[in-house]
């Protein structure tokens, strides 16, 4: 089955007047259709980068240097204006971070739905309004609002709004750029749970990006931890949640509360991110690493299969020998 | 926004750049007009009486920009008519807009019964018509520079009224207001540290783009022999006089016209640079 | 419930943009009954038959109101005196020529004075116009005493008689010197149209009367109109080729050239004639437009506060004044060559009172003279207030060189632009120590000057010479012409002794009217008048 | 209907505003030196008759109830009399009234036709050559005083190339260059708002949302983004609009377009008391609509703006 969605060495930096930073430096992942990859690290590891790169919408400032993003094979980054209007909305559709910014102010919730069918799926304005009105019942919000206003709804049922305008068109592909992080708790679940039955009603591949490890566990099937615009460890999530090999993966699985375990105190990366503007030599995650080597600091560190379902960028592993 | 990105940017922005030089330019010859120019602005020679631009071909001492109907030269009248003018603008747009952003914050802060009968005073001060104040007022107290003044500064205090207010409307309500108001910060705090300073930038660019527009309206009142009066050089008394002569003597006419636009020009330029150079927002 | 307002208010904004469309496009927007506003020039002309049988004539200064016996200004009377006549009609040099009357005789005494109107006149309206008429229209005068013609001409008239059909006799309470004259500016009525109309007959512009011209429609600040009165009773002597007739009020000088250029317009008549410096524009234009150059008796002067106390109570330092500026100078550079300097008192060459021989030493420039007179009378150097009315032609350029003349020989003057409300207040208080304006000599006559000004003082000037009163006095009672000459010597010559006023320089008038249109009358006082305006193709070169 | 009690409660500020400028104008034109009665009389008039004059003007009551007279009949519908047209001065104000309002008009649809397009796309091609000739465009409009602009715009088209006429109230013709005059101006003024206004509302989250919807990019800048940048324009235009239906003295001095600006200044020159003091009320009743017409525009273009 051939790949649906595949990036390779993607390398783009962002050029602002202070200075230039290097967002995702030679990432790759793959994915399959239907399949539900978790994209998951700090702040500032490139991950809203990497969703912006996949649709082609890096703001003013970013630059792709290299590397490529093939949907269906066809990579995105050379596709013309039409081309990537049709795709954009229609095969791989996205949702926001921020439910009260991502909605435009001025325009009704049913507008803003409706103009995805009106354009992609050419349908009657009278048309795309009883489609907008199904689609707002299937995200659970009464079908008589759809001609109220953004400012007339609450961030998680502009969340639910948003999330109905993506899945309009049935895409292929859906690109869920930390949609819970600004809601509560309560909301995340009720979110969640409906992420989980349009998955499985509509069999769409999910692209979940969090830096929440337990939206992960219960979303997807395969996980990829990025630190500084690289992965650093791919796998299944049992594999990765059961045996964190890369240090950094520990670290952020350490620093997870565990009801059975009775720790006092949760262990916690030292240091800081990485600075996108200066980042270090070699292995990015060495100055925070407790079994930083030598050849960390000086070489960057390539991919090494620990099994076939579990990949790790980490001289640790060099030998093979899979603790 | 630290130091070193705002001088940064203040290189980068040309059009800050040529305000600033046009402005300096203006304002040095003008201050520099006893030495520059050998006549008096006011002393009028019959004989010599609406001459042609003689440019430099005199140097410094002909008539660079010709004369006008009562032989002064207009090069000379240039100038001290801009210290006038430019005088006129500083004063009346600093006192409007403190007056006005006074005004503004303790409308929009204060809300309700305040601010409705601020805003309604703004709305009748707006009502009326410049040139019907100006009139009754000069014919009044009599059309001295400081009446002038006070007339112009009437007249432009509602725009940065209106201003201050509705920004200090969407600021009052902000997150971090409440939060320091929830520290138990005085009403005077609040406005002065947390309001002020965010309501500052839009104030800084109306005020240069205040400076332009109030040495225009001075022109138009001297047009309308309001503002300065003769013999005493003003831009808009000399527009106003060379109007008749436009036809057949044009220079009378467009030496002010061309001097007005230059520094109203250079004001824009210097604030729309500013508005640049403060945009929290700029990547 | 926001969709319906929605609706409401988009159709309220597109009916306000259709409406104002509606009035933008020019067409006629029914804006009131009488002054069609909008309504473009060039359709009216196109619809009312071939472009040359109308006649364009452009003024300075514009109508306000169509009240025969209440106009302030030389359009407006102009304007009226095209529909309704006066009695007689003069060349505003004291010879007087018959309209509505045909004879007319004056009693010893001055105290009557009787007119013998034609027999077979009648109005536009087909109205028969009798005594009855002219009693109606000055017995409307002598009932509101405000009106200005009754201020400025009929104080003394105190009844109207109708003698017979044709015959009409005014009686007055003291003989008016000026009487004739007076007759020549006030305008008869039909009584019949006043008796329907009322004051409606020009507040709605109904105007009928016995002129030449029908008025047609005046719209202010634009145009006024008339149409030619096929049934003119004095269709003999006056049948002008011209079918239309519009007067356009152009403030604005060079545009009224540049109208003129393009020959949108066929005369300007300026009120205050054409500027010196705007004359070059007509170059090229010799052979279609004839710059005429008329001396009229539009004169500058100065008057002082001779208040005790004031500056100017002294008699020498009012010589120094006069002497400390060069007249010829500032007349021909600001006005224009043949400017008439002042050698004296009021009168000129072509009014009475003149002499000759009058050379007045004060009259002269003599700069050093008059500084010796500022040391002498220990002037203490305050600051003197040299008032000059805003609507005074060249008036601010005048005022500049004559206060840049006098700081020279020490005298501190300031000059102040005054607007013409506050200049007239100002000047009634008495609050100022010299101020510059205009007056004109109308039909020669200095007596009307000479009796406000100086005698009942009405700007406060506080000049008293007893001998100067008697005179003037004596004057306004002889009707004999020559024995009025010989008293309005005498007045010159104290005059130019105490200078409580001095006079400048009468100065010309430029107007500019293409060949071929004849017929508009231009006096020397400034006045004109366009009831017998006509077309000659001979003329045109 | 909170809409309707919106309406009422403006109409009552309207009316308090009104009372306000009825006020001020009743007291200002009267302090102005000068006596309306002498105006009307020639100079020569002898004391009785100017009283004579001012009793027929009303002008020897108290003041206080020469107000309360005015006041009345402005009640009742009638604005009093002109001194000097001798005519009500509803009559003299809307026999003027249309020229300017086809001036306003016209200035309106120059500034529309060619200020926002120009804003719209320099906000959009920010940085490139289109945006920098925009800038310039609206620079030298904002510093261009209209007597400056006016003796410009008549000596190019009326002296120098001759094609309009430079003066007079006409047909189409007459109207191009004191609208041009007025209009320059404020276009500039709205190409500045909607650059700024553009480049702010590009930078919002929910344009890059639209975007990655697939919707063309037409469609994302003229509909979606510039609605957004709309509400400023609307405020500063339509105030301008207000502004204008007074009329503009200097403009319609130099072009003679007997318009209200014209009247007023004579009317004040004439010391015309009731003229002046009816003008100023219907131009304050004018803007006042216009003023309450923009809020209901900003409250129908964003929800965020509540009818408070």
């Amino acid at each position: 089955m051939e790949n649906l969605l595949e990036i390779k060495n993607l390398r783009v930096v962002y050029k602002t007047e202070r200075a230039t930073g290097q967002a995702l430096n030679g990432m790759s992942i793959t994915l399959k259709p239907g399949e539900s990859l978790g994209l998951v690290g700090e702040a500032g590891a490139g991950k809203t980068t990497t969703a912006l790169s996949i649709l082609n919408l890096l703001p003013r400032a970013g630059h792709i240097l290299e590397g490529e993003v093939l949907f269906h094979g066809k990579n995105v980054l050379k596709m013309s204006k039409k081309e990537l209007q049709n795709m954009r909305g229609h095969q791989i559709s996205m949702i926001f971070q921020n439910p009260l910014t991502s909605l435009n102010p001025v325009f009704t919730v049913g507008e803003q739905i409706e103009m995805v069918l009106r354009h992609h799926l050419h349908m009657k304005p009278k048309q795309a309004e009883e489609r907008a009105k199904e689609l707002l019942e299937s995200v659970g919000i009464p079908a008589y609002r759809l001609h109220e206003y953004p400012v007339q709804f609450s961030g998680g049922m502009r969340q639910r709004v948003g999330i109905a305008a993506g899945i309009a068109c049935n895409p292929e592909l859906l690109i869920a750029d930390e949609p819970t992080t600004a809601l509560d708790v309560t909301i995340q679940a009720q979110i969640l749970e409906l992420m989980k039955l349009l998955q499985e009603q509509h069999k769409t591949s999910l692209l979940m990006i969090t830096h929440n490890l337990g939206i992960i566990s219960e979303l997807c099937e395969n996980v990829a931890v990025m630190y500084a615009g690289r992965v650093i460890e791919y796998g299944s999530v049992e594999e990765v949640f059961a045996h964190p090999s890369h240090p950094y993966t520990r670290g952020l699985l350490g620093a997870l509360p565990d009801m059975e375990k009775n720790q006092e105190r949760l262990t916690s990366i030292p240091g800081t991110v990485a600075d996108a503007q200066n980042l270090p030599e070699g292995c990015r995650f060495h100055p925070r690493c407790e079994h930083c080597m030598e050849q960390c600091r000086s070489k960057q560190p390539y991919p090494i299969a620990l099994n076939h379902r579990h990949m790790v960028e980490c001289f640790m592993y060099e030998g093979g020998d899979g603790q | 926004m630290d130091k070193k990105i705002i001088l940064r940017r203040i290189r980068h922005s040309r059009f800050m750049i040529v305000g600033a030089v046009v402005l300096v330019f203006i304002l040095a010859l003008s201050l520099l007009a006893p030495v520059v120019c050998q006549f008096d602005p006011e002393a009028s020679s019959i004989a010599e009486r609406l001459l042609p631009p003689e440019w430099l071909s005199h140097g410094m001492a002909g008539h660079i920009l010709g004369t006008d109907e009562l032989g002064r030269d207009v090069f000379t009248r240039l100038l001290y008519g801009a210290r006038i003018s430019i005088m006129i603008a500083v004063a009346v747009c600093c006192s409007a807009a403190v007056l006005g952003t006074a005004l503004g914050l303790t409308a929009g802060y204060f809300g309700k019964k305040v601010d409705m009968v601020i805003m309604r005073a703004m709305e009748v001060i707006q009502a009326i018509p410049d040139i019907v104040l100006a009139i009754c007022v000069l014919s009044l107290l009599g059309p001295s520079t400081l009446n002038l003044i006070i007339v112009l500064l009437i007249g432009r205090t509602p725009m940065f009224c209106r201003l201050a207010r509705n920004n200090t409307l969407v600021y009052r309500n902000a997150e971090f207001v409440k939060a320091s108001r929830s520290m138990g910060a005085g009403r005077a705090h609040i406005i002065f540290t947390q309001i002020l300073p965010n309501i500052t930038t839009p104030l800084i660019v109306q005020l240069s783009q205040a400076f332009g527009s109030n040495i225009m309206i001075e022109s138009s009142l001297s047009f309308l022999g309001l503002g300065i009066q003769q013999p005493q050089p003003s831009w808009g008394n000399m527009i106003a006089a060379g109007r008749k002569f436009l036809a057949t003597d044009p220079w009378v006419c467009f030496a002010p016209g061309v001097a007005l636009m230059l520094i109203v020009l250079a004001f824009n330029f210097l604030g729309d640079g500013l508005r640049d150079v403060l945009d929290p927002k700029r990547t | 419930m926001k969709k319906r307002i929605r609706q409401l208010i988009c159709s309220v904004l597109v009916l306000m943009l259709v409406l104002s469309c509606a009035g933008c496009g020019g067409n006629d927007s029914a804006a009131d009954t009488t002054a069609a506003a909008g309504g473009t020039q060039a359709e009216e002309a196109a619809q009312a038959g071939s472009d040359d049988k109308i006649i364009n004539v452009a003024t300075s200064e514009s109508i306000v109101k169509c009240d025969p016996h209440d106009q302030q200004g030389w359009p407006g009377r102009a304007g009226v005196a095209m529909v309704m006549e006066p009695l007689i009609t003069t060349d505003h040099e004291g010879n007087f020529f018959p309209l509505l009357a045909e004879s007319w005789d004056i009693a010893e005494d001055g105290l009557e004075i009787t007119f013998h109107l034609y027999d077979g006149i009648y109005a536009s309206n087909g109205e028969v116009f009798n005594a009855d008429d002219v009693v109606a229209t000055y017995n409307r005068i002598l009932s509101d005493n405000t009106l200005n013609t009754t201020v400025n001409y009929w104080s003394r008239l105190d009844t109207v008689e109708k003698v017979d059909d044709l015959t009409v006799a005014f009686h007055f309470t003291e003989p008016e010197a000026c009487a004739m004259d007076y007759f020549t500016a006030t305008f008869c009525f039909p009584d019949e149209a006043y008796a329907e109309y009322g004051d409606r007959l020009w507040l709605d512009q109904i105007m009928i009367g016995t002129g030449p011209w029908v008025w047609d429609e005046w719209v202010d600040g634009q145009y006024l109109h008339l149409t030619k009165n096929q049934d003119y009773w004095k269709k003999d002597e006056y049948d002008p080729y011209y079918e239309e007739f519009y007067m356009r009020f152009l403030t604005e000088e060079s545009s009224a050239i540049a109208a003129q250029l393009a020959g949108d317009i066929d005369a300007y008549i300026s009120v205050g004639g054409i500027s010196k410096d705007s004359v070059g524009l007509y170059e090229g234009t010799e052979d279609t437009t004839e710059i005429i150059e008329m001396k009229t008796s539009l004169f500058h002067f100065i008057g002082f506060q001779c208040e005790e106390g004031r500056v100017f109570h002294d008699m020498n330092l009012r010589r120094a004044f006069s002497m400390a500026f060069d007249r010829e100078a500032i007349g021909t550079s600001l006005i224009g060559d043949n400017i008439e300097v002042s050698k004296g008192g009021l009168s000129f060459s072509f009014t009475l009172g003149y002499d000759e021989n009058m050379d007045s030493p004060y009259y002269h420039y003599n700069p050093e003279e008059a500084a010796r007179l500022v040391e002498e009378s220990g002037y203490d150097g305050s600051e003197i207030n040299f008032l000059i009315g805003s609507n005074v032609p060249y008036g601010e350029n005048i005022g500049l060189l004559i206060a840049e003349y006098c700081q020279a020989i020490g005298l501190n003057v300031n000059t102040e632009i005054a607007e013409i409300a506050s200049f007239q207040d100002r000047r009634k208080a008495g609050d100022y120590d010299c101020y510059l304006t205009t007056d004109g000599v109308n039909y020669g006559e200095i007596y009307n000057y000479m009796k406000t000004r100086l005698v009942s003082d009405i700007h406060q000037s506080h000049y008293v010479n007893d001998t100067f009163t008697q005179l003037v006095e004596e004057s306004g009672h002889t009707l004999d012409i020559e024995m009025r000459d010989e008293l309005y010597r005498q007045c010159n010559e104290i005059l130019a002794e105490d200078v409580p006023h001095i006079n400048l320089f009468c100065s010309p008038k430029i107007y500019a009217i293409n060949y071929g249109v004849t017929g508009i009358q231009l006096f020397p006082d400034g006045d004109f008048n366009f009831s017998r305006i006509d077309y000659d193709a001979s003329a045109v070169k | 209907m909170y809409f309707l009690r919106f309406v009422g409660k403006r109409i009552l500020q309207t009316v308090i505003v009104l009372f306000f400028v009825s006020v001020i104008a009743f007291a200002l034109i009267r302090i102005a030196p000068g006596n309306p009665a002498t105006l009307l009389l020639p100079d020569n008039a002898t004391e009785e008759q100017i009283q004579e004059k001012e009793a027929e003007l009303g002008l020897d009551k108290p003041v206080v109830i020469q107000y309360l007279n005015y006041m009345g009949g402005v009640l009742r519908g009638d604005l009093g009399t002109s001194y000097n047209y001798q005519q009500p001065v509803t009559k003299v104000f809307f026999s003027r009234f249309p020229n300017t309002l086809r001036l306003t008009v016209a200035m309106m649809l120059i500034c529309l036709a060619c200020g926002i397009p120009l804003g719209i796309i320099a906000g959009i091609k920010q940085g490139t050559v289109i945006d920098f000739v925009a800038m310039i465009f609206a620079l030298l409009g904002q510093s261009m005083s209209n007597v400056w602009l006016a003796v410009l715009n008549i000596y190019i088209f009326a002296v120098w190339l001759g094609w309009l006429p430079s003066v007079g109230v006409g047909g189409m013709e007459y109207l191009i260059l004191p609208a041009l005059t007025l209009g320059y101006p404020l276009s500039a003024t709205t190409c500045r708002l909607g650059r700024s206004g553009m480049i702010d509302v590009l930078r919002e989250d929910y344009i890059t949302c639209t975007k990655a919807k697939g919707i063309p990019d037409y469609l994302v800048y003229c509909k979606y983004a510039f609605k957004n940048a709309l509400i400023p324009i609307v405020t500063v235009v339509g105030s301008q609009f207000g502004l204008f239906l007074g009329g503009s003295v200097v403009v319609e001095t130099i072009f003679s377009w007997s318009g209200i600006g014209q009247l007023l200044n004579q009317a004040i020159g004439n010391r015309d008391y009731e003229l002046v003091q009816s003008s100023l009320l219907l131009i304050a009743c004018m803007c006042a609509v216009v003023y309450l017409l923009i809020d209901i525009i900003n409250a129908l273009i964003d929800p965020r703006i509540t009818l408070d």
